[in-house]
């Protein structure tokens, strides 16, 4: 017998350490690995929740959230890359001219 | 072949697409060839659908195409769909027929005009907004056609914008007929409220079925309608723009304020006839309306001295005989004085567009004299279709249009003798400014020099017209029978005038008016002057030539009391609330501008927020 | 996986065949014209193959995908709006340097992504439909790199829609926590037990709302928008506002009727809102605003708030509603931004409020075209808009959801004012040169002739749409 | 070898699992919220390995060992060692880590911690209330995962690989070197 409903609390404060991640820093390196944190919590959960019911399709989604997050690293850091390369700097703010 | 219905208004809508789109680049040539030949297409196809609508008509007597519903939700189902019996055939058959011939003028007409292709664009699709007017099977396309015609109106009459006094002219046109609109628009929203149907047929059945005869909501919906109708086709007491709308090219004036929008009023109350047959308080107002219009605008037109000014008075007189037989309840006379009226008014305008080209550009009937010799061409159709106005007996169309209205309206049980004689004057004056007319510009002693003769494309259509304006009577009979297809037939009930002494007075009428005209303005033409010398007189002419005060009226009524409150509330009180509604909202919008910061935190806070909110509302619940 | 499924899934096999040619044709040869003309091929084929696709439908293609009409209708009009975009890409890169062949590969991609959206059955499919979208949008919003503001619109959208997603997933864990199926037609029958668990479905369903209020920019998830559309290259952001929102919101109504939300009040209640809120943000944001491409896109988080109006209304009319709104929706956007594409140059978009003032005496068919878009946006008669606006109204009265036509109804009167403020400064003198600029290249011409005729012929004869619309049960 | 998670969870007694699941769940939320408070990127980076391989233990718990060997392997191991990669790449040193420490003011904290706190009382109340409070493990392991991947979630997979050609094109497009037409465009521009 495993706590389920502790295992969604755990994915549950993951997911809300990730989301503190991506509010709180600036720098876009941190934020893109909160968003690490957040994806990795919500594959957590789906895999409790395959648990919880006994079947392997948590894990085949976790797999494919998986492969999500290595698209999207690459792309992010192809961005991260280009942004560093043209202003110096990887501060969301200081980046920004776009507003109102 | 009736199939081919919905190409009538199709065709001269495609022209004006094509017009407006590539006109300017065209040459003038091409332009005359798109604009004329797509009226020319449209008047074959209406042609081909009357001989076939009368050889085998329809055993229901109409016939309705259904193109496809443009929305629909509930009883709200607007179709593209047009309905054609004998009353919109009439009406169709004339209004492209005429159109054609007044394009074919207009192509020598505006010859040079920098505005060539623009005119023709509005003029096809003036003709294109009209047709669909007729044909529409229900109420929001009835208005479409209805606002389409009086937007063609308006830019037509502005056409030479560059002229302060046209465009002023436009603008009176556009908001006096506005206001008459605004009480049709009610009027037909009164009618699709309590009855649930756009289709004009089934609203006609419906309200036959539903409302008792003289039931309030009957009365109301009357009365709103003629008010739509008084506006369109210039009667009491919304004519005054009419007059004004002569800065218009004359073409323009022969097709739009003489032979076909004008009518549309008449068409409205004609197609609406079951409502003012169950309220009869609304169907004697439309007689009282024909009545006083008809003998008010008579006396007007005897003091003008603008050519034009005349004919548009003599336009709202003859617009009120119709009037006067819609009110009467002799619906068919309406509908063919509609056609007499629409051949010889468009004829006297084209014949006097000719006079006042060849004299350049010359208005004043007092300048002008003894054309007789100089424009045979004008003298002799301008003759015929004055005779036809004045209702020469025998010959002419207009007689035999308007002495059925005055029969019908002695023997009408709403009509009566009183009716009667003021219809009969309303002749005498016919006759009394149609010859001064013509007594004035052909007659006597050339005062202007001619310098310009119509060609064949001018003068061809005005002699097609002359011909018209005298045979077209003689379909009377036929007519009548036609007619009772789609309306009802006249109840004869009165006085019990015979036919006999109704046209024999109307003839006496008539040959009064011709010989006291021949008087004054050929015999003796101090005495016209004299006339006027006196006070009395002097009064009279004023008060007649200002169109009986009206417009002095509505300055006084109207103009001058908006004009003294809005000058008092120049800082404008309600204008203010609006003012307030746009300061919240831009208060708004700076404050809402500020969440849009740019900053990538910020944004992901949004979504965070977002979601806060949203479980909290779920939790909540 | 039978030889019939095969046939259901032509359209999307042929995308993804198409995605491997393009690039197979890129290794051999670097040409934009060979690149674009391969895609659009592509995608015609791909739109062709609807009809072939029809005679098998409703097909299951394993627990993943539902293809059925309703998923084939909104794949034809995804792929002919990517027609639309590939024409204007065409003409609006090849004014810039650099290569623009990766470009059509994304596209193709996306498209696919969008085509699975449409008919996916199972949050596998969902999850992996989104992301198939998201990805390459990353890649196409930042796609000309070198400028400023397309690399920050590409690193914002990056972030926010892998945020957005990721609260999506997990509101999906905790559906599929507490009903032990991702399958959206076995969900109906669990939420229709007594036993199941009401904590878990409602806060995942509205969590999962997050992740289609991001896609769909609706407010309080809409301040990512104008950024974006600013950012993106004119047929990018085209993109964004009809593909990419057009397959979220077909999915939106296909799987919230699935699994029979109407019955789950706070959920309602929450679209509610959401509906109210946006209606209100997108017109009054977009009141001063001086950037044509941020009015777009104030706008359309305006008009995606109408369309959750008549989503709510449920019933015969909503369908027909969101699907006639969509395709006019679709026709005026890609209309509008592709106006701005068509005048961009290789200085940058011409997105500014005064590079449009006195446009109609420079261009005047490209004025006319843009102000028939912008009433059609505002909802005038004779436009597609009008009668989509009128069938939103005429569902949501059907109902009687009075509070949220009357703010419909206001803010449409809002919104009345900034697509005029456009008008005016079209119509306006212009002081400037009356230079008319460069040449339109014909990709576009074809295009925005397209939409136009699209416009009108919808505005007057709808009949055709409304009632091939009316065929396509979303359940 | 597929025998031994099997051995593994037949031998442990409940008890060690609970006692191993709380264990790596402090161990995960503590290196997570020690990885958010770094300034240097490369120690970030070591803690959300930590907290990476404290998730795989948890995955292993609950009985999904193929879940478990892939977050080592992809999420600890490829995917962060790109991140390594990038970090290295741009050579960030002592000075932009003082520059995080700038940006890292404790009042940059206050709002965002307020927000999530709300976020996270949500999420405790809701699943506190929600799910049955604990379940039977039954291992899933490589084979049913396996089964159940190329079997119903076929197409799954063929979409998961184009979405990493997606990614991959992206990642060139946006990454790659300048091409010598582009190099111009650049220069106007910078």
């Amino acid at each position: 017998m495993l706590p389920i409903r502790e295992g969604f609390i755990v994915a549950g404060i993951l997911f809300t350490l990730g989301v503190v991640g991506v509010l709180v820093r600036r720098n876009l390196l941190f934020v893109l690995m909160s968003i690490e944190i957040m994806l990795n919590a919500a594959g957590l959960a789906f895999v409790i929740a395959g648990t919880r019911w006994g079947q392997p399709d948590g894990q085949v989604m976790f797999l494919f959230i998986l492969a999500m997050a290595a698209a999207e690293v690459s792309v992010g850091l192809g961005l991260v890359l280009e942004l560093y390369h043209q202003f110096k700097t990887l501060d969301t703010d200081a980046i920004s001219r776009m507003k109102g | 072949m009736l199939g081919l219905l919905w190409l009538v208004p199709a065709i001269p809508f495609a022209g004006a697409l094509w017009l407006a789109v590539v006109g300017p680049r065209l040459r003038e040539r091409a332009v005359a060839v798109i604009g004329t030949g797509s009226i020319a297409a449209a008047t074959i196809v209406s042609l081909l659908i009357g001989a076939q609508f009368l050889s085998s008509p329809p055993a229901s007597g109409a016939y309705t195409q259904t193109l496809w519903t443009w929305v629909g939700v509930g009883t709200f189902q607007p179709g593209i769909a047009f309905y054609l019996d004998a009353l919109s055939l009439v009406m169709v058959v004339v209004v492209t027929f005429v159109s054609f011939l007044i394009h074919l003028y207009s192509t020598e007409f505006m010859h040079g005009d920098e505005g060539y292709s623009r005119f023709f664009a509005y003029m096809n699709l003036f003709v294109a907004s009209m047709v669909t007017l007729l044909l529409a099977d229900n109420l929001l396309l009835l208005y479409l056609g209805w606002e389409g015609v009086g937007l063609c109106s308006y830019l037509l009459i502005g056409f030479w914008y560059k002229d302060t006094v046209n465009g002023i002219a436009g603008q009176k046109a556009f908001i006096v007929t506005r206001a008459g609109d605004t009480a049709m628009a009610v009027g037909l929203y009164l009618l699709f409220h309590n009855l649930g149907t756009l289709r004009i047929q089934d609203l006609m059945q419906a309200a036959h079925d539903h409302w008792a005869v003289g039931s309030p909501l009957a009365v109301a919906a009357g009365l709103l309608l003629l008010g739509g109708a008084v506006g369109k086709s210039a009667q009491l007491p919304l004519q005054t723009w009419l007059p004004d709308a002569m800065a218009g090219p004359t073409p323009t004036s022969a097709l739009i304020h003489a032979a076909t929008m004008v009518t549309a009023g008449v068409y409205l109350i004609a197609r609406t006839h079951v409502v003012y047959e169950l309220a009869p308080a609304a169907q004697f107002a439309v007689a009282m309306v024909g009545i006083l219009t008809l003998l008010m605008a008579g006396c007007s037109a005897l003091t003008q001295w603008d050519i034009k000014r005349v004919l548009a008075y003599s336009t709202i007189s003859q617009i009120g005989y119709m009037f006067l037989a819609l009110g009467v309840g002799a619906w068919g006379a309406a509908i063919f004085h509609f056609m007499t009226h629409a051949f010889f008014k468009a004829l006297l305008f084209l014949a006097s567009g000719i006079v006042i080209e060849a004299l350049h550009h010359e208005h004043n009937i007092f300048r002008m004299g003894g054309l007789r010799k100089e424009l045979p061409v004008a003298f002799w159709t301008f003759l015929a279709g004055g005779c036809a106005l004045a209702g020469l007996p025998l010959i002419t169309a207009g007689f035999y249009s308007k002495d059925l209205i005055l029969w019908s309206t002695a023997n009408s049980p709403i009509g009566g003798a009183l009716l009667w004689v003021g219809g009969l004057i309303g002749v005498l004056f016919t006759s009394l400014y149609t010859f001064r007319l013509i007594f004035l510009v052909f007659f006597g002693d050339v005062k202007t020099p001619v310098s310009h003769r119509p060609g064949m494309t001018m003068g061809g259509p005005v002699m097609v017209l002359a011909a018209l304006a005298i045979i077209g009577g003689f379909v009377k009979g036929s007519f009548e029978t036609l007619m009772t297809t789609a309306l009802p037939p006249f109840h004869e009930a009165g006085l019990g005038v015979s036919e006999l002494v109704s046209s024999t007075v109307a003839g006496v009428a008539f040959a009064l008016g011709l010989v006291v005209a021949w008087y004054i303005w050929v015999l003796h033409p101090a005495l016209a002057d004299q006339a006027v010398e006196f006070s009395g007189g002097r009064l009279l002419h004023r008060f007649w030539f200002s169109d009986w005060g009206m417009d002095w009226l509505y300055d006084r009524l109207l103009v001058r009391p908006l004009v003294w409150a809005a000058t008092i509330n120049k800082n404008d009180v309600i204008d203010s609330i609006y003012d307030g509604i746009a300061a919240v909202t831009t208060t708004f919008y700076r404050a809402a501008s500020l969440t849009e910061t740019g900053k990538l935190r910020w944004h992901a806070a949004w979504i965070a927020g977002g979601t806060v909110v949203t479980l909290a509302i779920v939790m909540l619940l | 996986m039978t030889g019939l499924d095969f046939i259901a899934l032509l359209p999307l096999l042929i995308l993804a065949a198409a995605t491997v040619i393009v690039m197979l044709a890129i290794a051999i040869h670097r040409c934009h014209a060979l690149s674009a003309a391969l895609t659009f091929v592509g995608l015609g084929a791909s739109f062709g193959s609807l009809w072939i696709s029809a005679c098998r439908v409703p097909c299951k293609v394993t627990p993943l995908l539902l293809i059925d009409r309703y998923s084939l209708f909104y794949m034809g009009l995804i792929t002919v709006a990517s027609l639309v975009v590939v024409l204007l890409s065409y003409g609006y890169f090849e004014k810039l340097d650099g290569d623009h062949d990766e470009l059509y590969i994304l596209m193709l991609v996306a498209t696919l992504g969008s085509a699975v959206l449409v008919s996916s059955n199972h949050f596998i499919s969902f999850f992996l439909g989104l992301e198939l979208l998201s990805v390459p949008l990353y890649g196409m919003i930042a796609y000309t790199r070198r400028r400023p503001l397309p690399l920050e619109a590409g690193v914002k959208y990056l972030v926010l829609a892998a945020v957005s997603a990721t609260f999506m997933l997990f509101g999906m864990a905790l559906v599929y926590g507490a009903l032990g199926t991702m399958r959206f037609d076995q969900m109906a029958t669990q939420l229709v037990l007594p036993g199941f668990d009401p904590w878990l479905v409602i806060p995942g369903l509205t969590l999962i709302i997050t992740g289609f209020g991001f896609k769909l920019a609706l407010a309080p998830f809409h301040i990512w928008t104008p950024d974006i559309y600013q950012g993106a290259p004119a047929p990018v952001a085209a993109y964004v506002a009809t593909i990419s929102k057009g397959a979220m919101f077909a999915l939106l109504l296909r799987y919230f009727y699935q699994i029979e939300a109407q019955g789950q009040a706070p959920v309602m209640t929450v679209f509610a809102v959401i509906a109210i809120v946006s209606m209100c943000a997108g017109n009054i944001l977009a009141l001063l605003q001086d950037n044509v491409k941020r009015i777009l896109a104030y706008s359309s988080i305006a008009h995606l708030g109408y369309l959750v109006v008549a989503f709510q209304a449920s019933g015969q009319l909503a369908i027909i509603a969101v699907g006639f709104y969509l395709v006019a929706y679709f026709i005026t956007m890609l209309g509008a931004f592709g106006i701005v594409a068509v005048l961009s140059g290789s200085a940058g978009d011409a997105d500014s409020l005064s590079d449009y003032r006195g446009l109609f005496w420079r261009r005047p068919v490209v004025a006319s075209v843009f102000t028939l878009m912008l009433f059609s946006l505002a909802g005038i008669p004779v436009t597609a808009g009008f009668i989509g606006k009128f069938y939103i109204v005429a569902a949501g009265a059907s109902v009687a959801m009075w509070s949220q036509i009357i703010v419909l109804v206001v803010t449409s009167a809002i919104g009345l004012f900034y697509y005029l403020r456009i008008v005016v400064a079209i119509f306006s003198d212009s002081a400037g040169s009356a230079d008319a600029g460069p040449a339109i290249a014909l990709p576009g011409s074809v295009a925005l002739g397209f939409l136009t005729a699209a416009l009108v012929f919808l505005g007057v004869y709808p009949q055709p749409l409304l009632g091939l619309i009316r065929s396509l049960p979303p359940g | 070898m597929r025998a031994r998670p099997w051995m593994f969870t037949d031998f442990c007694r409940e008890g060690k699992m609970i006692a191993a699941f709380y264990t790596a769940s402090a161990v995960a939320i503590i290196a997570t919220i020690l990885m958010l408070t770094r300034v240097n990127a490369v120690h970030a980076l070591l803690h959300l390995i930590v907290s990476l391989l404290a998730v795989a233990v948890i995955l292993f718990d609950f009985g999904a060992p193929f879940a478990a060997a892939l977050e080592v392997i992809i999420y600890a191991g490829a995917i962060m060692v790109l991140f390594v990669f990038v970090v290295m790449l741009l050579n960030l040193g002592e000075a932009a880590a003082r520059a995080e420490r700038a940006l890292l003011k404790p009042s940059a904290w206050i709002g965002p911690s307020i927000l999530t706190l709300i976020l996270l009382a949500e999420f405790l109340w809701l699943l506190g209330h929600g799910v049955a409070p604990a379940v039977q493990v039954v291992s899933q392991g490589p084979v049913e995962v396996g089964m159940a991947l190329f079997g119903p979630y076929m197409l799954g997979v063929e979409l998961a690989s184009m979405l990493l050609l997606a990614g991959l094109v992206a990642a060139y497009h946006l990454g790659t070197a300048k091409s010598p037409r582009s190099e111009a465009t650049h220069a106007s521009h910078s």
